[in-house]
């Protein structure tokens, strides 16, 4: 395997470069995965040798550059095993196709006295749009609360979810907490009550296979960006009866079929919903990333980063006055670890790693209302990926207890 | 220079469908009719049906496009004209095939008339989408294909 | 000169490309432009040295980040001498900075019997939104019309002008009819009846000097792909106090200063209008594009496409059957040139000149109440850059006539 | 290791600062309030001034956040308390400059008093924030900036 880390670790030349004079440990995945070089060479030759507009032009190039784009939407529908390439909407990021959904779909369905069931452990992303449309129509918007292990509470879920609910919207895998919730299960129950199943992906997509047609969900969302693709191109997934019906919310070139001075008819879905030029290098990016994740394979990668996780925790767990958000027993705990040093703010925690080239993220995460019921301001959170390697979690755990070392004297 | 290539797409039965389209025009005894547009280009048209016992007793269109357009409409009406709705849709599936390059069967090529040596499309991929709209919205008004376009808004 | 067009040539490898067996002349510059690998290379250098996402860390990669994409937002600012950074908001796409304009602005200061007032030779991305509005508020949408000459009919402009207007949106240079409008004057005229304006300079901002403080414009939208930038990156200028009134449209992480279970804070423009993980690469990119064109010099790309422009007209009306769309004087005519070849549809000439390596448009170039204006379905159009050559434009004539010939012994 | 790098920033005067913070606490009689939140990380900081006769007669303020921006406020309240408005809003700048390592006069540096050990922050960009929260308060309440954020919706 220490082999297959240092091949791997070739393709990311951000990963050797020096943070403070010390080399790189980079532990923010989750905020932004790094690129490897096979996706940025992939985009740049895109510009270097095809470039042009999408389905704008009848000449070579402008065929070529609208055939590499739509071969992406395959890509894509086959990796999360979509029904058809025509059930995937290019977005943004992650926070469009959320935004998307609650305004398009979201005004479509829900009325006033009528419920959205979302978690408390909604990203801002994930909550927002929904705390807008309960604004908008009136609806209420509940709050499925955690269980004492800081888990999901699915007896609160199958309470506060009744036939009232129009739409339940969860995040696959939490950006604190480290746990992912189980959704073929949450699906399930919110069909049987006539509820409509939003995904937020964005922190499961590169770390474990998904399949949405077994998962039976209606919308899925993730980003480019967390997955090894560039920035500025997201994706969502919505089964396409739904897809169908919902009104595009961005208006313009590429998303209409026909045009006059007083009225305008739109063109099917999804291209309803891409409105003017789309990114199409950021398309290009992410075909290419999601090549990358194949070629490791989605089981390696799950299997790699369940390794480095056993590794970690119970390291970090033997550190005096820390406390780690989430569930405490390993194996419900994925690669995403929130935690605090007792008496001491995240944020002095982590210039202290900084300086020592370890970047963590400390903050709330864009996930206020979840530090509320923690109980904190803040956490500092280390994120992990397969390119990162045993010996990282090592350093990592050491780093950590230099910092603490540090303060504890100082103070 | 290549425009020898041009050859292959413009020859002459093509240009003369293209001056002279057959059965371009409305059917007042319609049982069906759909209107589908390029998008890339706006170009449109508007396919006619007339169904009766499952078979096409007649088929016409309206509308403007280009040379490939246009004679691949007349071609389409030639080809579907009298032929029973589920042979019709086989027709248009084996030239959305032929137009990709694919081969298809020979007795299937002669059921497609002219239209057959549309299959030099497949040298040209930007155009294809000129080539198969009547086919798409043929097999749409019987039945083949969801018309999945929303309507004005 | 020549010197020059080899130097910038180089730039771009894709200019050196066969297609079709011809070397590439690729003259649809105004569909989008082609990309200099100093630009290529600013994004790879960036994803493989400082990649990281922005406003959310606390550590060093995090803030190196943050200040290129932030260092950007003043270049943006300099490059169309906006009054400061804050002024400008980054979008997708001309597309999506005019719908915000639509949505946030329109909505709050459009009302029923308002008039919102834009030309007939506006691009759909310039008209859909607008037209919405009017929907949406049962407003009044009403189109200035084009001369005998098909530019800009001030006359009807300064009649359709009056106190119900609200607001003004037009193109500074269409990109069909080889025009520029005098944006300065229009602004000057609609605000004397209170009206905002907003210019959609999607074809102006590669092509001539913008100062949005001598226009004395309202709001200015472009995108990076027209300007030698990558795609999926646009920006939308704003004056501040307008934008400090607008709300946001769309929600969660980074546009957010604070977030409880039922209510949120945005933060201060321009940030409340950048909701999630931006396209921070497609920044950066944009940021050495602006490089780009700063270092060859506006005053020198506006003179040589002048020079280019000047070469083509003259030789292209001489080809019988051939009309050119737009002013005729070539003193009016910019390097936009939509012409049509008589009986014959423009995507077979298309078709042709692809054959003969020559990349162009045919269709309605998203501006389909135009063409029902001009009496066409659609045309074929030639768009110029300054990477283009002298030779290019003969070879362009040539090819048009070879095209004409094999046409007219073919029917 | 580099660890040492942090002894610039977290000096013990910082240290004593943010575990012992002078003037936290409300104002009832404030005549201004402003609370600003580090949107990277949610810390937020609400000052209160009194002014009497053009002059900061009290300053102080409440809220949460790491080391450098509980000490940061605390010497700012030291700094400002007594002071002229305008030499409070020169004050807030000197500070600002110091923080992106720009040189300050001597004396404007005494006028800051412990608060111009803070510009070791220069070394640290992404702290600066951290550092400045309160200061932009200050000068917001003090009338020196605009306070462009939006309310609860
Ligand atoms: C759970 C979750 N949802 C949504 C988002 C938003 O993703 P993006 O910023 O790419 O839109 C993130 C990432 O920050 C996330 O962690
Ligand atoms: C005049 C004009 N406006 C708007 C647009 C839309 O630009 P984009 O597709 O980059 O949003 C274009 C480009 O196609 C244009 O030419």
């Amino acid at each position: 395997m220490a082999n297959k880390f240092e091949t791997i670790a070739k393709d990311f030349p951000i990963l050797s470069r020096r943070v403070n004079s010390e080399p790189l440990l980079y532990l923010d995945n989750a905020a932004t995965s790094q690129t490897p070089n096979q996706v940025l060479e992939r985009i740049s030759d895109f510009y270097q040798t095809s470039n042009a507009n999408v389905h704008r032009g009848v000449y070579t190039l402008a065929n070529e550059a609208t055939e590499a784009y739509e071969q992406v939407r395959e890509k894509v529908a086959a990796f999360i095993h979509a029904p058809n390439a025509k059930s995937i909407v290019y977005t943004r990021s992650t926070t469009e196709s959320l935004n998307l959904i609650a305004s398009s779909f979201g005004d479509l369905v829900v009325n006033q006295d009528d419920e959205i069931l979302i978690t408390i452990m909604e990203h801002h992303s994930n909550l927002i749009p929904w705390q807008q449309l309960a604004k908008r129509t009136h609806a209420k918007l509940r709050y499925v609360m955690l269980t004492d292990d800081q888990t999901l509470d699915l007896q609160d879920f199958r309470k506060k979810l009744n036939e009232h609910t129009k739409i339940v919207s969860v995040a696959q895998t939490s950006n604190v907490l480290g746990v992912t919730n189980p959704i073929k299960l949450i699906a399930k129950l919110a069909h049987e009550k006539h509820a409509y199943v939003v995904v937020d992906a964005a922190q499961s997509v590169a770390h474990q296979k998904i399949d949405v047609q077994d998962l039976n969900v209606d919308f899925l969302a993730f980003s480019g960006h967390k997955m090894l693709g560039p920035t500025g191109i997201g994706v969502l997934f919505g089964k396409p009866e739904l897809l169908k019906v919902m009104p595009p919310i961005q208006f313009g070139g590429e998303m209409i079929e026909n045009v006059t001075q007083t009225q305008a008819k739109w063109q099917q879905a999804p291209w309803k919903f891409e409105a003017g030029t789309p990114n199409i290098g950021g398309v290009i990016g992410l075909g290419a990333a999601i090549d990358y994740l194949k070629a490791i394979g989605m089981p390696w990668i799950e299997a790699t980063e369940r390794e480095l996780i056993e590794r970690l925790l119970p390291e970090l767990e033997q550190v005096a006055g820390l406390t780690i958000y989430g569930p405490q027993n390993v194996v419900q705990h994925n690669g995403i670890v929130a935690f605090n040093l007792k008496n001491l703010h995240p944020h002095d925690v982590a210039t202290g790693l900084d300086m020592l080239g370890v970047e963590v993220r400390a903050g709330h995460h864009c996930a206020q209302p979840l530090m509320t019921t923690l109980g904190v301001e803040a956490t500092v959170r280390a994120s992990l990926s397969f390119y990162n390697s045993l010996t990282d979690m090592d350093r990592f755990v050491y780093a950590v207890k230099m910092v603490k070392e540090f303060f504890d004297r100082e103070s | 220079m290549s425009l020898n290539k041009l050859n292959q797409l413009y020859r002459a039965v093509v240009l003369d469908h293209a001056s002279h389209p057959h059965h371009k025009n409305d059917l007042a005894d319609a049982t069906q009719s759909i209107e589908l547009h390029n998008i890339s280009c706006g170009d449109d048209i508007r396919v006619f049906v007339k169904i009766t016992t499952n078979k096409v007793e007649k088929i016409s269109f309206t509308g403007n496009g280009c040379t490939i357009s246009q004679a691949s409409a007349s071609m389409m009406t030639d080809a579907l004209t009298g032929v029973p709705i589920t042979k019709a849709l086989e027709e248009c599936d084996a030239f959305f095939q032929l137009t990709m390059g694919q081969t298809v069967p020979t007795t299937t090529q002669n059921d497609l008339g002219d239209a057959a040596i549309l299959g030099s499309l497949a040298a040209f991929p930007a155009r294809i989408k000129c080539a198969t709209l009547a086919w798409h919205a043929a097999k749409t008004a019987l039945g083949g294909e969801e018309n999945e376009y929303n309507n004005f808004e």
